[in-house]
């Protein structure tokens, strides 16, 4: 992995949050409190706008430098949540390598195992988790099988996208839907929405 | 949206500057990160730091002050601050006791300060205020929210850490004063985020919304306007439920009622609210001896209410009694 | 229109029996006719009365108490009071040393009052307050309104009254704070008198009203909405030309600023409007030395604002710090 | 004069006001404060519901009770002033008699001077006076020329309605509207209706 891709994503990010202003905010105004987009928004024009810090640096520091950055720019419940992925993932390549697809998956497993461990839900219970743990497992499982780039970005975005509906007809058991109870079904989680588009935008990078 | 704004990105830290400034003799503001501490550093206590989302003025940055807090973390509109803001905060404030963090049962600020008490080079603990009823169907505390009843957790705190208590004490009165505390909300419209520019959720001229979390989180139902006695009594009914789920006798407690409005409600309303959740508790036998009726906990410019009651005993009584001197609430003083 | 109220005709007393109730340690409430007094009768002072329509709260009631009013009268929403209500008030707080009645200056307010004291048994003067700069096109008081400064004039007034000074002397102060008060006020949306059950004037989504008066009358002139800072620039411009037409220097002056909420707009907004408020009286030279944020003279649910500027000196100045304790304004005690 | 004249007055009065809800509201939150319907509303009803109390009482110390309930009553700017009128009106009856049109004209002169007296506004001020002050000059001349109630009333109601049309175009400096200036014009005075209103309702009476 090269910090040049990592900076492509980070502005393919920008573009689709930019792009899909509407659909966070109404998605938070339903079930939340309608400041998602705003964070999401906050968070990646900040790491857009890191671009001459972060080329200097290798891949895990980039991401480091971005998991600390958003923990201290975005706030809410997506703020630490994204920020420990992104540092759990960078001290995973750091410690094993980033030469490999199974490598880079395996960190990204590992970002949303620290997800896991920071908000203490997990699948099911209508969070980004619901799009990030199936990512996450078939990332690594297609990784292991040594399937090409362009083939694991492609199945993946479908499996972001299957996640992110799935939210739909669940009751939330975390954050701020929790109490909701019936009345959360219907909508989509905003925080699955923004890490599908997040996956999305990076896949078609691929 | 009509609001008095210039943009929108700005308006926090101008607003932040105003308070800053009227309220030069007791805090003091410093930008980037975001944080208000008392103007003269207390010594030899407890340090008390809260903070959250901005939006619910006087919450939390009204409260800094001798008897409440050492310090107030403001976040954007809505949104917890970050750890950055709590760790600056807490070097600003220790006083060799420890830190005692109030934060607001909401995911987002609990995973925050969570991650800031862990980076913390101090001694720290963390009451976790939940006293909103309005969510039913979820265990105890996940999804119960923090809302206007944080105000009493805070001057309770504030004025045990004010007497030298430890960081243990505080911690458990905290606790306590939590547990012993029921509140639920009334929306009668939306509020507006200003960087979202439009309502949060609809509400139509004949509904209201029962259970409302102070973010504009929808809450129990959604149901039809009525006499103001009738929304009354639904909360209070609410509030007693509460506290017979918890196993806490209300009947022959002495309680303190609050009666809070969030942001657009004439303080006229807010009256005529506590008349009727005064008379109502009265009839169970609750006797209402201190009182608080205002704008406590906002959302923003939302038209609605909350109710709160607090069960005293003689150590809450006598630390809500306490001096207090704070932007916002100011009493011995 | 969306309220808290069970029947329209019952709205005033069962919120002033909320508010009689919730502050039952500092006031009394008397029903028909309806006044407030006291909790404790004060002796050996002139006694100070207040009193107007209501939907401004907490102006007057929110005002009784050591250090400021002895007794209000509030008429029906919007409505002034009629003299047999500032008769009984009179009569429950009269201490040997005479009535001055404070009144804001509308007709049906100065003919009420006035009526009451050509029938009071007591010696009694009345201070007539008029801070309002909004409109300019009339002679000095005939049409000038009595705003959110009349809260700076019952507090000073009431700090020296209780020093056991004469009715003369009382009489006096209150017209000096007044002639050294000006206020101007901004709606962003209308208000609701509860028996009219709709806005009592239309204000599109675009358009704010710039000198709106606290009973949603017409101001100078209808405006597109603009920046904060730019309707702010155009109050403190207002402010500084009605000092200069009436012949008081404001460079190198100490003052009070007073930033008034209306009623829905959020403390956030008022404390951004201080903000450049604050940053303008200071490029002119004043020194803001004192500063009050908040709702403290409302206009029901209508979202806006007043600025306030009252020139200190060490008499005033005196007044305003001395110790108070009502339920809407309470320092050193 | 005959106190049952009085109260049949009052019933009329209180069904126009009544009837011109809206009219009355909306002229006072033009240019007033809204408030003005409710406040003569208040006033009617109170005195309808002194029925048992008045029957028994001569005519003027009828209208002078009437006068004393709307002091303490209506408030506002039109509660001390009708309640001056009633109060005059009263005295100069008891002084000298209501056994004649004439005597009631002065009588009803009076009145109008009272309120006068207690808001210092004059004709041309765009108030109540503007109706009360043609008709009360008129009444007193009809009156001495000996015409007939009949045509008295008819007169008196032509000359209310100008009166109340005249405020239309008049910048008001008493009052309220004192502050409007030129934003005043083009809108009635809302007690120049209701007088009007009032004087319309008792002349059709006669
Ligand atoms: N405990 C949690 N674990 C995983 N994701 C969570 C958790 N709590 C909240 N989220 C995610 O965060 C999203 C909301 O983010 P955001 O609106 O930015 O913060 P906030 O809820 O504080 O306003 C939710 O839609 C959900 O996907
Ligand atoms: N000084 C005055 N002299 C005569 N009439 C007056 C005076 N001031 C006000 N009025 C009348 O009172 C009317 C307003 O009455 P109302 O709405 O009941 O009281 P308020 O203005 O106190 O709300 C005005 O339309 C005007 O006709
Ligand atoms: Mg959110
Ligand atoms: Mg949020
Ligand atoms: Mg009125
Ligand atoms: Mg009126």
């Amino acid at each position: 992995m090269k910090t040049d891709f990592i900076f492509d994503a980070a502005q393919a990010i920008q573009r689709t949050i930019l792009a899909n202003e509407h659909t966070l905010e109404s998605l938070d105004r339903e079930i939340g409190d309608g400041d998602h987009y705003i964070n999401m928004k906050r968070g990646a024009t900040t790491v857009v706008d890191m671009q001459a810090e972060l080329v200097t640096l290798s891949p895990e520091a980039a991401l480091n430098k971005i998991g600390l950055k958003l923990l201290s720019t975005i706030g809410g419940a997506s703020g630490p949540l994204l920020a420990s992925f992104f540092m759990c993932m960078s001290k995973t390549l750091k410690e094993h390598g980033d030469d490999s697809l199974p490598k880079i998956a395996a960190a990204f497993a590992a970002g949303v195992q620290a997800i896991i461990q920071r908000g203490k839900a997990n699948l099911g219970e209508k969070t980004m988790l619901d799009v990030l743990i199936p990512v996450a497992t078939q990332f690594e499982s297609l990784a292991a099988l040594g399937h090409d780039a362009k083939l694991i970005a492609s199945a993946l975005t479908k499996t972001a996208e299957t996640g992110m509906l799935s939210t739909q007809d669940l009751i939330a058991t975390k954050g701020r839907a929790a109490g909701l109870g019936e009345r959360a079904i219907g909508h989509i989680d905003p925080g699955a929405k923004s890490c599908q588009l997040m996956i999305e935008a990076v896949c078609q990078l691929v | 949206m009509k609001k008095f704004i210039n943009k929108v990105d700005d308006i926090l830290v101008e607003s932040l500057s105003g308070f800053a400034t009227a309220h030069a003799d007791l805090v003091a503001l410093n930008l980037n990160p975001n944080f208000l501490t008392r103007k003269n550093k207390a010594h030899n206590k407890v340090a008390i730091i809260s903070g959250g989302g901005s939006g619910h003025e006087p919450l939390h940055a009204g409260y800094i002050g001798v008897g409440m807090l050492d310090a107030a973390c403001p976040g954007h509109v809505f949104t917890s601050p970050t750890p950055d803001q709590m760790l600056e905060a807490a070097t600003a404030v220790h006083a060799d006791k420890g830190i005692l963090l109030i934060v607001k049962n909401y995911a987002g600020d609990v995973m925050n300060f969570e991650m800031a008490a862990e980076m913390l080079p101090f001694e720290n603990a963390t009451v976790l205020t939940s006293d909103d009823c309005a969510v039913i169907n979820s265990t105890y505390t996940t999804g119960r929210r923090g809302v206007a009843g944080t105000v009493i957790v805070e001057k309770c705190v504030g004025s045990l850490a004010e007497t030298g208590a430890d960081l243990a004490a505080c911690k458990a009165l905290g606790d306590k004063v939590n547990t012993r505390t029921a509140s639920i909300g009334v929306a009668l419209t939306s509020c507006t985020v200003p960087a979202a520019g439009r309502p949060t959720f609809d509400l139509n001229e004949t509904d209201l919304e029962m259970g409302v979390g102070i973010h504009g989180e929808p809450g129990r139902r959604r149901e039809a306007l009525r006499e103001a006695d009738a929304i009354v009594a639904d909360c209070v009914e609410a509030i007693l439920a509460d506290f017979q789920t918890k196993n806490i006798a209300t009947s022959q407690t002495e309680a303190l009622l609050l009666v809070n409005g969030f942001g657009a409600t004439p303080l006229m309303e807010l009256y005529l609210l506590y008349n009727t959740a005064a008379q109502l508790f009265t009839q169970h036998g609750i006797q209402i001896v201190r009182s608080l009726v205002g704008n406590y906990t906002t959302a923003l410019d939302m038209a609605g209410a909350s109710i709160t009651l607090c069960l005293l005993d003689d150590e809450i009584k006598q630390h809500w009694d306490s001096p207090v001197h704070t932007p916002a609430l100011r009493w011995k003083m």
